[in-house]
């Protein structure tokens, strides 16, 4: 993945130079260890500072909402069917982008690596398929593949599922992977343990809307959080406005979530809300044999009907 | 410790209705304690925060002017959560009412000096005060000539009616009431926007002149051009500005142009200090 | 969400189908007397502190 | 008596005694990471962290606070009339406290009490609260306390500062109120203190020589306002900002708040909310002008307000104490030092 680099570069000053694209959206790197940060290049001297490796979490989708320039735009495989919901529900015309398809092999998980160390990571360096993560007074080897964030690590969609270039081979997709195993055992607690497991789980929640501005389908004017008239949800830390924002939250994104780990990602008090929109998602599958942002052509379950939805809740 | 975020409670006393289309209401209030009336000492160009019970605080400015005695008066437009419960509420209900907040126009150093009032829309309330201030018998020889240039989009959207008309009588005070259109044949007064009247009726700028402006931002941007060519110096066109406001005492973070709280540094600035700020109002 | 499943019930009942909705009006009275009263998600007064 | 000795063994000791008169906060690790939290009886603070995740700022300005109480039936004689209500403010500590979180208060109280006001809640909670530093040994890579006007060892607003020496701590008296800690929890072995304090001198030389990060400020004051307002940089540094509000609710020197009315049934409360600059709503007029309408708007306002609006208004330095936190949890890694260095170096190049 880190030779996708050149490549990266080499797309992206050919289409800023043929003026097919104003600007290319990619990332640049980070001033802390494993982070990159969004970055954006309008001329070919621009692309200098981009850079490729599986620290590039953040999805970019994020950054062509409401932009009305031809943008160049650096997808894997959950952004690119990100890419997908936002042509489905009109938010983006299809040639308004060209699509530079990143076949992904996962990120590497900050928040996990970082708890497995006592003091602080001073360093960490990364080649094919291991990282080398350096502090003071330690260093130590891991396995890129025990180290990915969770929905990279249960992803079965790593190649771009739609694209204009491509910065390298497709990858192997993962079979037979169990997406759902967590979502299972929250399923079978009784309704009083499921609340109280909620509410520990989103106890450490301090309202920073993180989740929800990293999320590229989380693009409303004006969140339902954040209306006056009506106000749905109080703005305090009352622990029932803290989980009526997550849940409903997790609901608006139902069948259009492409897991792509952004929201979890951004959290800075490491709460893990994909399980909401992981058990939406397998709802959606269960239900309706969909799974999101796989063809633009497609209506999703939400906005169709079909004589055969299941229907048996109605009594 | 005295609380600045404690409201005095006070009881609606008199409603108007001022505008035709209704969005626009003033709202009289008697303080429920009379000793808060004295404590609630103000000038005109300082707002208070209204404090409707169960819905919130709104910052609004004081229509009524401190040589009025027993009430304070606000004219609230419809706009939003606080506002639009407020338009509903009746007389006798009981709310609050925090201040004064906020500096008020400069009326030592406009002592001795011409004023010129010009106003635009609802936002003439505070201006309003002022007028009734340096009418009133104690003030107005402080005070040379004064102009008053206030316009809204038609006859009946002009606030205070019957004191326009009671001014225009006066020969202490130079009215020019205009609106931007009518179909009222009757219409005895201007026609023209705000700006296109202060060019042909404000007296010219120099150091014994003063222009106090309040408008829509569309009214300011042209009215600047209009006092630059009657040659007022920019630190002497006096400005209130508006933005979202919760504390009212310069902590709550929102409102700052720059470092200048508009709710507590302001809202009263003259030209000549915008310019040296941000322009985020 | 920790509702427990009976305490949201979905039926089709026509405006015509008076005896129905008095049927299952009954049966989720009934149902949810069960329960007792719902202590999920229910906001109380901010704690003072 | 300036410097006392506290032996690690009488640690817990001194803690139970002083948890019988104050309420005792201390770094807590809870899952992955630590964050003060009100200690329960015979729960001792982890003095191993390296900070917090989130800055102990709310223990004296709570993230949400009821400021009255009302009720809106009119049967009662005082329905509609705001009531103050009854709080807290028995003493607190807070122990562990690292020196820039503590000097942040100083920052934030600039704001709280001013001349012509004074917040009475954030006010009394200071005045209940008792700071017990620990002097940083290990700073993270991303702190820059020492360029930000404070330091590892820095004492302005600590009541007491503690520095860890083996199998004890001295404790450095710096006021009255840290005095009155220390023999509540009856801690008073007094020490050689011209050894002692060599000794802090070294050990706050050698955690100044590990902050390997900096910041430039000298050039921030003088530059004009609007000049660096309409610097070409915005667009560059806001380009990846999401608008959430985490770097002004982990930082320690944020403090702006809103105002809300929270209504169940026919009483309710009116109450105080952290609110962000970062939010769109923060500034939207009712009208629907919002005069911050943009991302680049309310980033620049961020940065504008703690590194020149703040400077400006108060001449003492700028609104951030180097802690890092925003540093190390912007998920997109959006970096106040690098900020800091297009605008000082902006006004270096407009000179």
């Amino acid at each position: 993945m880190l030779s996708y680099i050149d490549k990266i570069k080499e797309i992206s000053i050919r289409l800023l130079k043929e003026c097919r694209v104003e600007m290319v959206i990619g990332f640049r790197k980070g001033t802390v260890p494993m982070m990159n940060e969004p970055h954006f290049a309008k001329s070919p001297e621009d692309v200098e500072n981009f850079v490729w490796d599986s620290n590039c979490g953040i999805n970019l989708c994020n950054y062509f909402t409401n932009r009305g320039e031809k943008i160049g735009i650096l997808a894997k495989g959950c952004d690119s069917r990100n890419i997908v919901t936002h042509i489905i529900e009109n938010k983006i015309k299809r040639d308004q982008l060209v699509i530079i398809g990143v076949p992904c092999k996962g990120m590497i998980d900050k928040r996990k690596i970082s708890a497995m160390f006592e003091g602080e990571i001073g360093e960490v360096i990364e080649n094919e398929n291991n990282i080398t993560v350096k502090g003071d007074g330690f260093e130590k080897n891991l396995n890129k593949k025990d180290v990915l964030q969770q929905n990279c690590a249960i992803c079965i969609h790593r190649n771009p599922v739609i694209h204009d270039e491509l910065v390298g081979e497709l990858v192997e997709e993962q079979i037979d992977v169990d997406r759902y195993e967590d979502v299972r055992e929250i399923e079978a607690l009784p309704p009083q343990e499921k609340a109280t497991y909620f509410e520990k789980l989103l106890e450490p929640c301090i309202r920073c809307y993180a989740c929800r501005n990293a999320c590229p389908l989380c693009y409303c004017p004006t969140c339902f959080t954040d209306e006056s008239r009506p106000q749905w949800v109080g703005k305090g830390q009352d622990p029932t406005d803290v989980s009526t924002f997550h849940f409903l939250r997790a609901y608006h994104c139902a069948g259009r979530c492409t897991d792509c780990g952004a929201c979890e990602r951004s959290c800075p008090v490491g709460i893990n809300m994909r399980v909401f929109t992981k058990k939406l998602e397998k709802d959606c599958l269960e239900l309706f044999e969909w799974e999101a942002g796989l063809d633009p052509d497609v209506r999703p379950p939400l906005d169709t009907y079909r004589p055969g939805d299941p229907d048996e809740f109605i009594k | 410790m005295q609380n600045p975020y404690m409201p005095y409670p006070v009881r609606i006393d008199n409603i108007t209705v001022e505008t035709e289309d209704k969005n626009l209401k003033t709202f009289r209030f008697v303080f429920l304690n009379p000793e808060d009336e004295e404590k609630f000492n103000y000038h005109s160009g300082q707002f208070a925060e209204l404090s409707v019970t169960g819905k919130g605080e709104i910052p609004i400015g004081i229509a009524s002017s401190p040589t009025e005695k027993g009430f304070v008066t606000f004219t609230v437009n419809k706009v939003g959560l606080v506002s639009s419960y407020l338009h509903a509420m009746e007389e006798g209900d009981i709310m609050g009412v925090r201040g004064p907040l906020g500096n008020w126009y400069p009326w030592e150093q406009m002592e001795g000096k011409n004023v010129v009032i010009i106003g635009g829309g609802f936002a003439f309330t505070t201006l309003r005060s002022s007028i009734v201030y340096m009418l009133d018998p104690a003030n107005r020889s402080k005070f040379k000539d004064i102009h008053v240039i206030y316009g809204a989009r038609t006859p009946g959207m002009l606030l205070y009616w019957d004191e326009l008309i009671e001014w225009e009588k006066r020969d202490d005070i130079n009215m020019h009431i205009t609106v931007d259109g009518t179909d009222d044949p009757n219409w005895k007064y201007n026609t023209g926007f705000v700006p296109t009247m202060a060019e042909q009726k404000a007296p010219p700028g120099g150091e014994d002149t003063y222009a106090v402006v309040c408008g829509p931002p569309i009214m300011i941007k042209f009215t600047q051009p209009v006092l630059d060519k009657l040659d007022y110096s920019h630190d002497r066109i006096i400005m209130s500005l508006e933005n979202r406001m919760k504390c009212g005492i310069g902590m709550c973070g929102r409102c700052n142009i720059g470092k200048e709280f508009v709710c507590k540094d302001g809202p009263v600035f003259t030209l000549a200090e915008l310019n040296r700020t941000p322009r985020e109002y | 969400m920790g509702i427990e499943p009976d305490r949201l019930q979905f039926s089709w009942v026509s405006s015509a189908e008076a005896t129905k909705f008095v049927q299952v009006a009954t049966e989720v009275t009934l149902a949810i007397k069960d329960l007792g009263p719902n202590k999920n998600l229910v906001k109380t007064m901010p704690k003072v502190a | 008596m300036k410097i006392v000795q506290i032996n690690k063994e009488n640690w817990t000791d001194g803690l139970k005694k002083l948890s019988e008169i104050y309420r005792l906060f201390g770094p807590v690790k809870e899952d992955d990471f630590h964050n003060f939290k009100e200690l329960e009886q015979g729960q001792l603070p982890d003095l191993n962290c390296l900070n917090t995740r989130l800055s102990p700022k709310s223990i004296i300005y709570p993230q949400s606070e009821v400021m009255f109480e009302y009720t809106l039936d009119e049967n009662q004689k005082d329905h509609h009339i705001l009531k103050e209500v009854k709080k807290d403010y028995s003493p607190q500590a807070v122990i562990g406290i690292r020196p820039c979180d503590a000097k942040a208060f100083a920052l934030v109280r600039l704001n709280f009490d001013t001349p012509e006001h004074q917040d009475p809640y954030w006010l009394k909670a200071y005045e209940a609260t008792t700071l017990v530093g620990l002097a940083c040994e290990s700073p993270c890579s991303s702190c820059f306390c020492t360029t930000a006007g404070c330091g590892p060892y820095h004492e302005e607003e600590l009541d007491l500062l503690l520095i860890d020496s083996g199998d004890q701590y001295w404790a450095k008296i710096i006021t009255d109120k840290g005095k009155v800690f220390l023999k509540a929890a009856g801690w008073t072995q007094t020490v050689d203190e011209k050894t002692a304090l060599k000794e802090i001198k070294a050990k706050k030389q050698a955690a100044e020589d590990k902050i390997c990060s900096t910041v430039n400020t000298d050039k921030l004051r003088e530059i004009e306002t609007n000049e660096l307002y309409n610097a070409p940089f915005w667009e560059e540094v806001s380009f990846s900002c999401i608008n959430c509000g985490t770097c002004t609710y982990v930082c320690p020197t944020c403090w702006c708040f809103d105002i809300q009315d929270e209504n169940l049934g026919s009483s309710g409360c009116r109450m105080r909310n952290w609110d962000s600059c970062m939010y769109p709503l923060f500034t939207a007029h009712g009208s629907g002008h919002n005069p911050r309408d943009t991302k680049l708007h309310r980033v620049r306002q961020r940065f504008m307000h703690k590194l020149k609006y703040y400077v400006d208004k108060y001449d003492t330095g700028i609104q951030c104490v180097g802690c890092g936190r925003c540093v190390r949890l912007c998920p997109v890694n959006i970096d106040i030092r690098r900020v800091c260095e297009l605008m000082n170096s902006h006004a270096v190049m407009t000179d």
